[in-house]
């Protein structure tokens, strides 16, 4: 088993209002010298490595599935083995 | 796109990248030598690619926009502004438009639908009116295919998105599929807004000197270019578009819906003009804002408010950034305005000043960055005479003789038919749709029509959305008839006296003459029908260019329409209420199977000609069931239209816990699926039977009666079946959740 | 009885209560805005369904740092009857006023209908006029309505009957015991998905959520008289 | 400036919907040596080092609004000083 960490986020020049959003309450919490703010979502994988290899399979499920090309990038990281 | 990379004019002239943005070397030409006697820059070529595009400009399909009639007694506002304005008396009036979203859905499904959304809300806010509700129109593909279901699950999701989160209840709509919208999804969203006659405003800049202010959320690199994307056909080379996809804010809008109508309600004397920025962004709101109230302006790029770093003039101006309006305001009264928005935490800034004469003046940096007439964006653009012709397959179906289906099990035929995805239940997608919020939701999805309570009044509203592309294309004149008569059958069924009509105009490339014929030929049919039925058409747009790979969708024509219902507690919903009722089937039935459900199901495909339609006969039913509806004597009304009878008794029955006997003995089974428009099915309780009839005359045959056995019982010239409702509901009911689920 | 229906950026149901309590229950009721710090006149208070702060980050989340909030949890203790449905019970278990929270519906998809429910608890301020276990309907419209806490929480919650509605036959979102609102240990603060406020009007097609409102009035009454007594 | 990310999961025992949607989905398109998805969520906040500690901002953050502790819990990497 090796686990793998995929981490998907906005482009560069897309706009995230969540983002924004959070940090305006950030700063209304009084954290003034957080400056930036960027929500991202990750997904752990637990695969299996025996047949296929891991990247492919992990670049497979995410170009098809976890990301939406029009507005996100991903980058993975490959964990210890379980 | 950095400000060191542009072109100087002379490279503009030799390398022609307007080109790519849309402009044709005619009209470069046109633009340098007659309206500008001087090459344009970067920036002002920029502006004039976008606003002479057809989404901005309208120069294809204005000579045929014409043929809509535009005025009725009620009118107030008719097309040219956000939105049309209707009088609905007592003071009020209802405000609405529809919008496509077409090809940024097809690119970016949930965001592309959900800026559609954003878009057409703020067309209604900007006019002084509190959007009251959503109505959409999907045309989708076969769902045979896995892209299509994404396809469809992100549109559904990226509409209830952000109608929910702002809060407008989204009532209504319609859903088809047909493989010709497999490549390019066709996304229409049509929003009604109510509001006080005294509260109307207009996007006008008048009045030298007084303040052009930006409010809302601030300006990015998104959807430069989205008119001019709109505008083109566009082929699979996706690369390119990414850049396009703009992300909408939901939450930022209702803030600046709630902060622009405090602003048009209570603060009248300090506003001149609002105008939201939807397509070309600043550009056009700016210069339709001073074209319209023949006013020169002058703005300072430096003080838009910018979301990234070392935006150029072009981008700026370009951008389409969502959730930004413009307004003009009286001089003076700019830290008022400014005061109202930051209580609702946006920004509202003045970036400029109306100025006398006709000079469209950009600085940046300093630098003076456009100087051109207002008027060469907006009024000089070329109109492009188009050609036509009669498209081949038309002239061979005239000439052949129509199919009729032949049925061998009426009873079997009518359950694959209430599967077929056109005639199946939409609540998978309805039901994610929040249709009550606002509680003034009297019938949301699922009937004929919407129906809305207007509040502190005894009046209703009803709405539809409605296209058949099939029609249109077996015969565009006939099929525009039809589309228009259907939309009004639903607000006639739900009790409703139709008002006026908006419209999205969906079609192919227009510079294909056999394109531009259908367009042309649907809007006349479009347009007698309106005159007839004195529903003028108040606002509308047309979206082109609807092909993927040089194939063209179906042309689609859709009809937004509304109505009043004088006495709200006298609605009507399509499904049967009493059981001993009788039951009648308003309207004659044809051979009409050209384009027709059932020709879809068994042949595959769609052909024939359509049967032609006497519009001043249709329209005499119609205002004669009305007066019954408004009577009181009418218990139930539902218009017929995709699977004809048979379906219109079923869907008359679901949930109703009843059943019905049905006689049509002078009826052969295969009429039950004929497709003949202006039919309805009604219920009429028996004490109210003889004036039903007394009324209707000839227009009306009793076909059965409402029971209590839970059973549809159809009996006609060959055959004679029962089906039981729940049966019937449960095909009906599970036919998308269960294709939305297949695996390949 | 005075009623507060406090709005915050992105409430979209304020409307939706406001009109039940002054139209329909012909009540004593005024908008308050998130950035007011009292509640000093008031009597009860509500808190509305939308998507206050587009519901970024959780839903309820930012709204419970508004300006407001320390009033509404000083009134809450006082013993003062709290509402909050939808967004507003989001709120309530943001703020720590309600036990703990709701997820995402199971379905991942916003769901808008009718749902079935069993009133469990009619010795609240919200629910004294409807019968014991009686069996009602209203809507629902939520994307983050499936309740959720831990084993031990939920026991309490069973235990002092603080589950005021469950889903009755389909549980729509997942929810744990079915739970469709509940109140805090005292009683007094009673959140809930389901929208009572939509259904109190037959010409909308249900009346089943009016007697929240009517139970609500009648406990001030008696309160009021209490206090003349 | 320092980068933070902070790390948000669901609790072990918290029933999580969109892992389980997703990992049926991933074996739909046919890699079924994908055991088991988890999703989370991050955000990557800029914080300005000068005055507070960086790590008592984190957790502040994080446990007033970040995080719901009811359902969630979180871990946080200090990342490159930008
Ligand atoms: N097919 C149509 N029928 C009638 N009016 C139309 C049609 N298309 C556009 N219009 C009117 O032309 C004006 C400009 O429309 P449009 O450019 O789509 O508005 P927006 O700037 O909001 O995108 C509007 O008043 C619109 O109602
Ligand atoms: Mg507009």
């Amino acid at each position: 088993m090796v686990n793998v960490r995929i981490f998907v986020t906005y482009k560069e020049s897309v706009f995230d209002p969540q983002g924004e959003t959070i940090t305006d309450a950030i700063h209304s919490l009084g954290f003034s010298n957080v400056k930036k703010v960027n929500v991202g979502k990750f997904f752990d994988l637990q695969i299996d490595s025996s047949d296929k290899k891991v990247e492919e399979v992990v670049k497979e499920v995410s170009e098809q599935l976890l990301v939406n090309f029009n507005l996100e990038t991903y980058r993975y990281d490959v964990m210890e083995e379980a | 796109m950095a400000i060191k990379a542009e072109m100087s004019p002379k490279e503009i002239k030799e390398t022609k990248p307007y080109i790519e943005w849309g402009l044709t070397e005619k009209e470069f030409d046109f633009i340098s030598e007659q309206l500008l006697g001087r090459l344009p820059n970067y920036t002002e070529t920029g502006l004039f690619s976008v606003m002479w595009s057809e989404h901005c400009s309208y120069k294809k399909s204005k000579p045929v926009l014409r043929e809509f009639p535009n005025r009725s007694k009620r009118v107030l506002q008719g097309p040219g502004e956000g939105a049309g304005i209707v009088d609905i008396g007592d003071g009020q009036a209802v405000v609405f438009k529809a919008e496509s979203h077409n090809h940024p859905s097809a690119v970016e499904p949930y965001e592309g639908a959900a800026t559609g959304v954003g878009g057409i809300i703020r067309d209604i806010f900007s006019m002084g009116a509190r959007p009251i509700a959503m109505l959409d129109s999907l045309h989708f593909g076969e769902v045979d295919n896995a892209h299509t279901r994404y396809l469809i699950n992100e549109v559904v999701a990226g509409i209830g998105g952000y109608g929910n989160c702002m809060g407008i209840p989204t009532v209504g709509g319609e859903t088809t599929f047909d493989e010709c919208y497999t490549g390019n999804p066709l996304v229409n969203a049509m929003c009604v807004g109510i509001m006080d006659q005294n509260d109307m405003q207009k996007g006008r800049a008048k009045g030298v000197g007084n303040a052009v202010m930006y409010v809302g959320a601030k300006t990015g690199r998104d959807g430069i270019h989205g008119a001019t994307f709109a505008s083109a056909d566009f082929a699979d080379d996706k690369e390119t578009q990414r850049s396009a996809v703009q992300v909408g804010d939901p939450f930022m809008e209702k803030l600046l819906m709630e902060a622009c109508l405090e602003l048009t309600g209570q603060h009248k004397d300090w506003l001149v003009g609002i105008q939201d920025m939807g397509a070309a962004g600043i550009v056009s709101s700016s210069c339709e804002m001073a074209s319209k109230a023949g006013s020169g302006m002058e703005l300072i790029l430096d003080y838009v408010p910018q979301r990234e770093p070392e935006m150029s003039a072009y981008e700026i101006m370009l951008s389409e950034s969502q959730e930004r309006m413009l307004l003009c305001i009286r001089a003076g009264f700019e830290e008022e305005v400014r005061s109202l928005f930051k209580d609702y935490g946006l920004e509202a800034v003045v970036i400029g000043r109306v100025t006398e004469g006709n000079d469209y003046v950009l600085k940046h940096k300093g630098e003076i960055v456009t100087n051109i007439p207002v008027s060469s964006l907006t009024e000089d653009v070329l109109e492009e005479p188009s050609e036509e012709t009669n498209p081949e397959r038309i002239s061979v179906s005239e000439k052949l003789n129509n199919w009729v289906p032949d049925i061998l099990d009426a009873r079997e035929t009518l359950g694959k038919m209430l599967a077929q995805p056109t005639v199946a239940s939409k609540k998978i997608f309805t039901q994610t749709y929040d249709s009550q919020v606002r509680t003034s939701t009297v019938v949301g999805p699922g009937s004929d029509a919407a129906v809305l309570r207007i509040r502190g009044t005894k009046k209703g509203l009803a709405m539809t959305s409605d296209g058949n592309g099939r029609f249109v294309y077996l015969n565009p004149l006939i099929g525009g008839q039809i589309a228009v008569l259907e939309a009004a059958a639903n607000l006639i069924a739900s009790g409703a006296l139709p008002l006026a009509m908006t419209d999205c105009l969906n079609y192919g490339d227009p510079n294909d003459p056999e394109i531009y014929w259908e367009l042309h030929k649907s809007v006349l049919g479009m347009s007698e029908v309106c005159r007839v039925l004195n529903t003028p058409v108040i606002s509308g747009n047309v979206s082109l260019y609807n092909e993927n790979n040089g194939e063209a969708i179906y042309p689609t024509p859709m009809v937004g329409m509304v109505g009043l219902i004088k006495n709200i507690n006298g609605y009507l919903t399509n499904t049967f209420r009493k059981s001993g009722a009788k039951v009648f089937l308003v309207g004659e039935t044809f051979a009409d199977f050209a384009g027709s459900e059932i020709q879809k199901m068994m042949t595959g495909k769609i052909s024939g000609n359509l049967r032609s339609i006497n519009v001043n006969s249709e329209s005499e039913k119609f205002f004669k069931l009305l007066k019954a509806i408004e009577l009181g004597i009418v218990d139930s009304a539902h218009d017929l239209s995709e699977g004809g009878l048979a379906v219109g008794l079923a869907e008359s029955l679901f949930s109703s816990g009843l059943g019905l006997k049905a006689n049509l003995t002078t009826m052969s089974s295969a009429f039950l699926f004929s497709e003949t428009p202006g039919r309805f099915v009604v219920s009429v309780v028996p004490e109210n039977v003889e004036n039903f009839i007394e009324l209707m005359k000839d227009d009306c045959t009793e076909i059965g009666e409402v029971t209590t056995n839970r059973k549809l019982q159809i009996k006609c010239q060959d055959t004679e079946f029962d089906f039981s409702v729940e049966e019937a509901q449960k095909v009906w009911e599970e036919a998308i959740p269960c294709l939305m689920k297949s695996k390949d | 009885m005075k009623i507060a229906v406090v709005v915050f950026p992105g409430s979209n149901c304020d409307v939706d209560l406001f009109e039940a309590l002054h139209t329909v229950c012909q009540a004593d009721v005024e908008y308050v805005s998130h950035k007011e710090k009292s509640l000093e006149s008031f009597d009860a208070v509500m808190l509305p369904g939308g998507f206050s702060y587009g519901d970024y980050l959780r839903c309820g989340a930012i709204a419970r740092f508004s300006n407001i909030m320390p009033a509404i949890v000083e009134f809450a203790k006082q013993g003062k009857p709290v509402f909050g449905t939808c967004n507003g019970f989001q709120i309530l278990t943001e703020a720590g006023l309600l036990p703990g929270a709701l997820k995402q519906n199971n379905s991942l998809k916003f769901v808008c209908k009718t749902v079935d429910l069993t009133v469990e608890n009619t010795k609240t301020p919200f629910t004294s006029q409807y019968g014991e276990k009686e069996q009602i309907s209203l809507p629902i419209a939520h994307a983050d309505g499936s309740y959720y806490a831990d084993q031990e929480t939920l026991a309490k919650l069973e235990e002092n009957h603080q589950i005021v509605f469950r889903y009755a036959g389909e549980n729509p979102n997942g929810s744990l015991n079915d739970i469709a609102g509940i109140t805090n240990e005292a009683g007094n603060v009673l959140g809930m998905m389901p929208h009572p406020e939509r259904a109190v009007e037959a010409l909308l097609g249900n009346e089943d959520g009016l007697r929240v409102f009517k139970s609500l009035l009648e406990s001030g009454k008696n309160t009021i008289e209490e206090a003349a007594f």
